[in-house]
């Protein structure tokens, strides 16, 4: 029998992110996909050469916006389940910043909301960067001001 | 009177500190908290539109701020 | 210094999926995002309680065609990675059948990859799956002829 | 002379084995070799439209058969 939909994960951790906790969070025997997302620190960021990127969270309105928009897609797709998960502090090349899966019965609302899901932590949810490069300098991220030369991933 | 502003990211470096205490009477609207951190030491590091949060949920300037509310100027973001 | 795009990690098999190793294959230091996608079995199809599903699989042809459909992606989408492992047997409820991985700089390659993938697998590449139902009759799907109450995830 | 074909699922199902000897001359063409399947015990069973794989490639009915060729009648697809 298909189980009810389990409530979302939604989690600000300060410890490297496991994604098969959040797979087996969204999984239940009506889920026919799962559609996850993660997002890495990489090595070059808009030309330039980064060692290192610091995160940083408006920890309880973080948590707020991301349940917010748990909840806005478990409106648009009935039968969604959906975990997210943000790391914060000191991450090095190749860590995971950030973690979403997305589980249905079916592949399309899956993968859509996956896709909603990034989109919309990336405008709304109060997470900050800063980027560290190889020649000691520093930057918090601002994806409002385009650098023309590239977008954060 | 003061309000006590949470600060974060560049907005942090800008005044500092992570919690800026700003002279404004309340209630007060969030427009009036804003115009009054633009004059303390680093206001003028703020950029000319501001997003403020109040009670963890995005506010308009005309928004109320009350005894006990947590307000928070909010950066561009930069989560994923 | 970001190094280059791994080969395509492309294979069917007959033992539990680790997601885990998709994802490590295609990470490397210029990798921003990573999409991923699972397909499980899940309890209910078409409207019949379903407890198991054998996949069977043209194994040499299955790997030809999910490695052209990697190489069809990595020309679309300059640096991506990916990985596809498909698993055949007797699966039951809630077990991954098919995981895909893509990562690329950026997350609009890596997310667009992932669905091109499962896309073209589930129309081009040779595998077959006969459905168990809770009163002991069985089928082998045919996605080409419509149910109209419901399609494969 | 004659070609192995290798069939799967329901196909499987429909001739009672995994590889079904056809009775055809080589070289032929995909389309002699459907044909002469179609005339097998169990071949009534198969679908009007078939799809077939010539050495681990779809083949069109005008594709050459030859000898030491790998045939195979490929159902409708359901991966995933």
């Amino acid at each position: 029998m298909t189980v009810s939909t389990p409530d979302a994960l939604i989690e600000i951790v300060g410890a490297p992110i496991d994604l098969t906790r959040l797979v087996a969070h969204v999984q239940h025997a009506g889920v026919g996909a799962v559609a996850t997302f993660l997002g890495t620190v990489r090595d070059v960021n808009d030309g330039r050469n980064v060692t290192g990127i610091d995160y940083e969270a408006y920890q309880p309105m973080a948590e707020a916006e991301m349940r917010a928009i748990a909840a806005e897609l478990g409106a648009q797709w009935e039968g969604l389940s959906v975990a997210i998960v943000h790391r914060v502090g000191t991450l090095g090349i190749g860590d995971v910043s950030v973690a979403i899966a997305c589980a249905h019965a079916r592949r399309a609302p899956a993968a859509d909301a996956m896709r909603t899901a990034i989109e919309a932590l990336k405008v709304r949810v109060p997470i900050w960067k800063r980027e560290r490069y190889a020649d000691g300098e520093w930057t918090w991220v601002d994806p409002t001001r385009s650098s023309g030369s590239g977008e954060p991933a | 009177m003061s309000v006590p502003v949470l600060v974060f990211a560049s907005y942090a470096d800008a005044f500092g500190a992570r919690t800026v205490t700003v002279p404004v009477p309340v209630p007060c609207t969030v427009a009036d908290v804003i115009t009054a951190m633009r004059e303390l030491p680093g206001g003028h590091r703020l950029p000319g539109k501001l997003l403020v949060a109040v009670n963890y949920v995005y506010a308009r300037p005309e928004s109320p701020v009350r005894d006990g509310d947590e307000v928070a100027l909010i950066p561009p973001v930069a989560g994923g």
